[in-house]
C-alpha cells in the first residue's frame, strides 16, 4: 500500500546511488519535480531509463548524477539539441555517459515484459539497422509456428519508477489521464513507485479521455506536488510553459551558465514550491526587462 | 498566385508531402514539417485522413499545429487516446497505418536514414536524438514518406550509422519487411522516388524555378534523374491560403513558435 | 472504415461457411443477437473462437453451425455443463467436434498477439499441464537472455470478430467501457469485424470505467441492436437475465426441447426485435402458470 | 453458537477459507465458494484485502455475491477495471497476486488437479468445463487454497488430466514456477496440507464433529494424517452471521441465487 508522504522523504527512502530509475511521461506528466529532489539529495551513478530523456534527464546529466542512459531518443522537442546530453556523449562532461540505446517500439516493449514477469519482449523491431550491433539488450528468437526471426529485448524492471499523476485519493490509489505514455508500465515493472500527483481528492472519478488507475498495492509513495511537472503540463490542471523548453537550449547550452542556473534553481532551493517561487520571479524579470 | 515568387521552398515542400496523401488514409505523423503537411492535407483534400501520434492520440483534429508530440489538444480532439506501448504493438506493428513520415540528418541513395550520429558511434562528433519511432515506422507502415532538407551534409554516400531501413544498405534490404518502405523523398528542390528495380532514389519532380545542377550539386551521390523529370505543380491558392492560415493560428495560439520546416 | 447496417446485412456479407470466427464478451456485453442471426442464416463449418463458449456458442452448437472450438472454458456460469457442447463432445451429436484447448492466459495472449501483427505470444502458462499434449498452437520459446523456457501459443487471427457495445457513432466509431474483456483484442485480431450497439449517439464522449473506443478504421460494420446481448447486459443499458441462464440449463440438457426452443425463437423469428417479443411474451406466460 | 449443530459443512469450509486471508493481501477470486470466502474475509478480519476477478475488476467491494465473474457491481465497485490479456498478464503473471483460489472435479495426492475431462481426453465420459484461468493462477500467485468437497470421486488416486499443477504427478513439478504452490486445501470435512518435504498431502485439521474415518473414506489413495492434528476452530458468532447476512442480501438481490457451496 501506497504512503502519502513528502518528495523529499520518498526520494531519500526509495532512491539510492547505484539505482536503476524510470522517471516516465511522455510529454504530458514529466516528474520535473522528483527529477530536481534527486539532484538536491545528491544521488550519484543513477542509472536512468526513459524514452524521452528529454529537459529532466539533461538536468540530472549535467549534475553529475548519472552514470548510464537506457533510452530512444533524447531532444528537447520541437527546439533541438539536449546539450548536457551532447556534452557528456561527445566530450564526456561532466562525467562520461554509458548508453544502452533503443527505439520506442523496443522501450515499450521492455517495460511491457517487465510489467508482465517475462524475461523478454518479442516485437518487429530493429530490422536493418545498426542498433543491434551496439545494444546487448536486443537480441532475437525464431518463432516455432512460422519461422520467422523476430526481435527479442531484455525486460527493463527499474529499482524505483517515478511518475508523475493528476490525482490520488487517501488510500494512495493513484488516476491520471489523457496522454498516459508508458507510466503503467513503467511502475508495474518497478520493485518501487514514486508518483507526485497534482492533488490528493476524497474520491477518484473518471476523468478525461483514457483514464488509467493504478490501485494503491503498486505505488510505494505519493506525494504532493501541484505543478510537480513543470515545465510539462498535467492535462486539467496546467499548460505546457513552452518558453521554458526554448529557454533551456540557450540555458544548457553552456556549462557555466547551466551550473549557475543549477545552483540558483534547484541546488538552493529547498522543494518545488520555492523553485516554482523564483522561477516565477525571474520569469516577471524577463518580462520586465524585455518591456 | 502561382509563380515562383509566390511561395516559399519550405511551403512548396509542405504542399507536396500533403498532396501524396489521400483521403482516408491513416497516417502516422510527427511533430514538425509532418505534421504540418498532413494538417494541412486533412483541412484541404482529404477530410477524412486519420492522424496517429506516437502519443497514442488516434484520429486528432486539432486546430493548431502541436508543438510537442503530446500536446494536450491532440488528447482532447482524438477519437481515442492509448498507451505508448499500444500505439506501437497494436496500431503500428499490427499493421494499422497506410503511411508515416519520417526525417533524418542523414539519408543515402537507397533512402535508409541516420537520426543517431555523426561519425563513429562511440566517439561521435555529433550526437543526435536517436531512433525514436523511426525504425518502426520505416518497417511497418504501408509506405514512408521521407521530408528532408537539401544540402551535401544530408543527402551523402553512406549514412554514419543505419537508424531506419530505407531499402538497406545495398538496395535489397526490406526482405520480411511489411511496408513498401519509403515511396517519395520530398525536399525544399524536388521529390525522389526510388526506382522500381534497384531501389536507388531518382529525381523524378523538380520543384518550380529550381534547377537541376542545383539538386545534384547538393546531393552528395551521383543522383540519377529520372527521364521524365516533372515540375512539381506549384501550390494552389487554396493550399497556400490554407498553411498560412494554420500557421497563423498555429503563432497566435503558441507564441513561441517558428514554422518548423521554415 | 465502418458502414451503418443492419446486422442481418453485416452477418450476409461478413460471415460464410468455415469461416474462423470470434464472438467475444466475457459475462458482459455478449453478442447473442449476432449468434442468432447466424443460426438463422444457416452457416456451418464454423470455427468458433471464444475465451469462455456459454449459452451462444451452446446455441451455435447445438444448431449444426460449428465444426471446431478454440476456446478455455466451457461451461455455464455459476450453473454448470454447457450440454449442447458436452453432448457434441461426448456423443458427437448433431456431429462432432473438433477442439482446440488453451487457458485464459493463452487465449488472451494469442488474441493479443493478433492484434500486434505477431505470429506469437510468449507467455508463463500451462506449465506442468497436460494441455500442451493435446494443442498443437502451443510450443515453447528459449529466451536469448535468461535462457528461461516459456510457452508459447499461436496468434489467432479470425476471419470475422463479432462483438456487441455499448455505443457508436455515425461515422462508425465505438465505444464500450466496464467489463471489455478481450474484445478490443479481438476485434484487432480479425480480418473484418462485426459491431452491434445499443444505440448510435451524435458524439462519443467518456462513460463509466475502462472506456474503450474502437475509431471507425478498425471496425467493418455497425449493426444497431438494442439488447442485442441479452441475457447478457451492456452496463448503462441492462441487467443480466440470470434467469435465462437456469432456464439455459433445462432447456438445453434435453436435444427435443432445445431444438424445439431453437426453431420457434431464432429460427422462425425474423430479427432480434421479434424474439425480444417473444421470449417476454413466454417469459409472461410462464410467470402466469406459476401464480 | 459455537455448538457442532449451530453451523452447516459448507459453512465451516467458507470460514475456514476467509480464515486464511490476511488483511491487506491480494487476491485473485474465482465465483462460487472462493469468493463467498473471500467476501466474508473482506467483511470480517481483513478491510484491507484486495479482490480482483479475472473478469479485469482490481480491489472491488461487491454488496452482494456476484453470480458471474463479470457482474456489474463488479465493475461499479472497483477500484480500477482492466481487460482480461491486461489481467492475466499485468496482474497475475506479473506477480501481483498474493493468492489465489481454485476448485476442481478432481484432486490427487500432489494437489494437481483436473477440470477438463472425466476419462479420456478425446472421448471423455464427461466433458468438464476446462482451464479457465487456472494453470496460470497455480503457477503465478504465491499461495494457492484450494476450496474443494470431500468425496472419492473428486479426491483421486491419479487425476484424469492435469489442468492446473498443485506439486506435479511426483510431488516434484513446481521447478520454474515462481509461487509456493496449493497451501492449504479446504474441504467440507477438514483441511489438508502439503508435507513440507514430499509435498504430499496430510490431514492437519478436521471439521468440528467430523471422524478422521470418514475423512479416509471419502479420500481416493491412503491419505497421511498428520502427527499433531488439530480441530478446526468452529465459526465464530460474527463469521457465521456475516456469512449468512451476505448470502440473504445475495438472495435478495438475485432471486434465482443459491448458496454455491450449500
Amino acid at each position: 500500500m501506497a504512503e502519502i508522504t513528502t518528495l523529499a522523504e520518498a526520494v531519500a527512502e526509495f532512491i539510492h546511488d547505484g539505482d536503476v530509475i524510470a522517471m516516465e511521461g511522455f510529454t504530458h506528466l514529466i516528474p520535473f519535480a522528483a527529477g530536481h529532489e534527486v539532484i538536491r539529495q545528491g544521488r550519484r551513478d543513477l542509472t536512468l531509463c526513459r524514452l524521452t530523456p528529454d529537459l529532466i534527464y539533461d538536468q540530472l546529466i549535467g549534475a553529475g548524477c548519472v552514470r548510464k542512459l537506457v533510452f530512444s531518443w533524447g531532444g528537447n522537442p520541437g527546439v533541438g539539441s539536449l546539450h548536457r546530453f551532447r556534452d557528456a556523449v561527445e566530450n564526456g562532461y561532466p562525467r562520461s555517459l554509458e548508453m544502452e540505446e533503443h527505439s520506442h517500439a523496443g522501450m515499450a516493449a521492455r517495460y511491457a515484459a517487465g510489467a508482465a514477469g517475462l524475461p523478454l519482449g518479442v516485437l518487429r523491431a530493429y530490422a536493418g539497422t545498426d542498433l543491434p550491433a551496439q545494444t546487448k539488450s536486443i537480441s532475437s528468437i525464431t518463432c516455432p509456428f512460422t519461422g520467422e526471426e523476430l526481435a527479442a529485448v531484455a525486460a527493463l524492471r527499474p529499482d524505483v519508477t517515478v511518475i508523475h499523476a493528476q490525482q490520488a485519493d487517501w488510500k494512495g490509489n493513484v488516476a491520471f489521464w489523457g496522454i498516459t505514455g508508458v507510466q503503467k508500465e513503467a511502475v508495474l515493472a518497478a520493485r518501487h513507485s514514486i508518483v507526485t500527483v497534482e492533488e490528493v481528492v476524497d474520491e477518484l472519478v473518471p476523468h478525461g479521455p483514457n483514464h488509467v488507475v493504478l490501485p494503491s498495492f503498486v505505488v510505494s509513495a505519493v506525494a504532493p506536488v501541484p505543478q510537480g511537472c513543470h515545465p510539462s503540463y498535467a492535462m486539467g490542471y496546467s499548460s505546457r510553459e513552452n518558453r521554458f523548453y526554448l529557454d533551456w537550449d540557450r540555458i544548457s547550452a553552456d556549462r557555466g551558465i547551466f551550473e549557475e542556473w543549477l545552483r540558483r534553481f534547484v541546488l538552493e532551493t529547498s522543494d518545488h514550491i520555492e523553485y516554482m517561487e523564483l522561477l516565477d520571479e525571474a520569469t516577471a524579470q524577463v518580462g520586465e526587462a524585455r518591456n | 498566385m502561382s509563380s515562383t515568387e509566390a511561395f516559399s521552398p519550405d511551403e512548396v515542400m509542405t504542399v507536396t508531402a500533403a498532396r501524396q496523401l489521400r483521403d482516408g488514409a491513416v497516417c502516422f505523423v510527427g511533430i514538425g514539417p509532418p505534421s504540418e503537411a498532413a494538417n494541412l492535407a486533412h483541412l484541404t483534400h482529404a477530410p477524412n485522413l486519420v492522424l496517429i501520434y506516437e502519443s497514442g492520440t488516434i484520429g486528432t483534429s486539432p486546430r493548431v499545429l502541436p508543438l510537442s508530440i503530446g500536446d494536450g489538444e491532440l488528447a482532447e480532439t482524438a477519437v481515442s487516446v492509448v498507451s505508448v506501448p499500444e500505439i506501437f504493438s497494436y496500431w503500428l506493428q499490427g499493421g494499422r497505418i497506410d503511411v508515416g513520415f519520417l526525417s533524418a540528418a542523414q539519408i543515402d541513395r537507397y533512402a535508409n536514414l541516420n537520426s543517431t550520429v555523426i561519425g563513429p558511434y562511440k566517439r561521435p562528433q555529433v550526437r543526435l536524438p536517436g531512433a525514436g519511432g523511426a525504425p518502426e515506422i520505416a518497417a511497418a507502415v504501408g509506405e514512408v514518406l521521407v521530408m528532408i532538407r537539401h544540402h551535401r551534409r544530408a543527402f551523402v554516400e553512406r549514412v554514419d550509422f543505419l537508424t531506419s531501413v530505407g531499402f538497406g544498405r545495398n538496395g535489397g534490404g526490406r526482405s520480411g519487411l511489411k511496408g513498401a518502405g519509403p515511396t517519395a523523398v520530398i525536399t525544399n528542390l524536388g521529390v525522389l522516388r526510388p526506382d522500381q528495380q534497384t531501389k536507388e532514389l531518382m529525381l523524378t519532380s523538380i520543384h518550380p524555378g529550381v534547377a537541376v545542377s542545383k539538386v545534384l550539386e547538393e546531393t552528395g551521390w551521383n543522383l540519377k534523374v529520372a527521364d521524365e523529370l516533372s515540375v512539381t505543380p506549384p501550390p494552389t491558392d487554396l493550399e497556400l491560403a490554407t498553411l498560412r492560415d494554420l500557421r497563423h493560428r498555429t503563432r497566435e495560439a503558441h507564441q513561441s513558435w517558428k514554422p518548423a520546416s521554415g
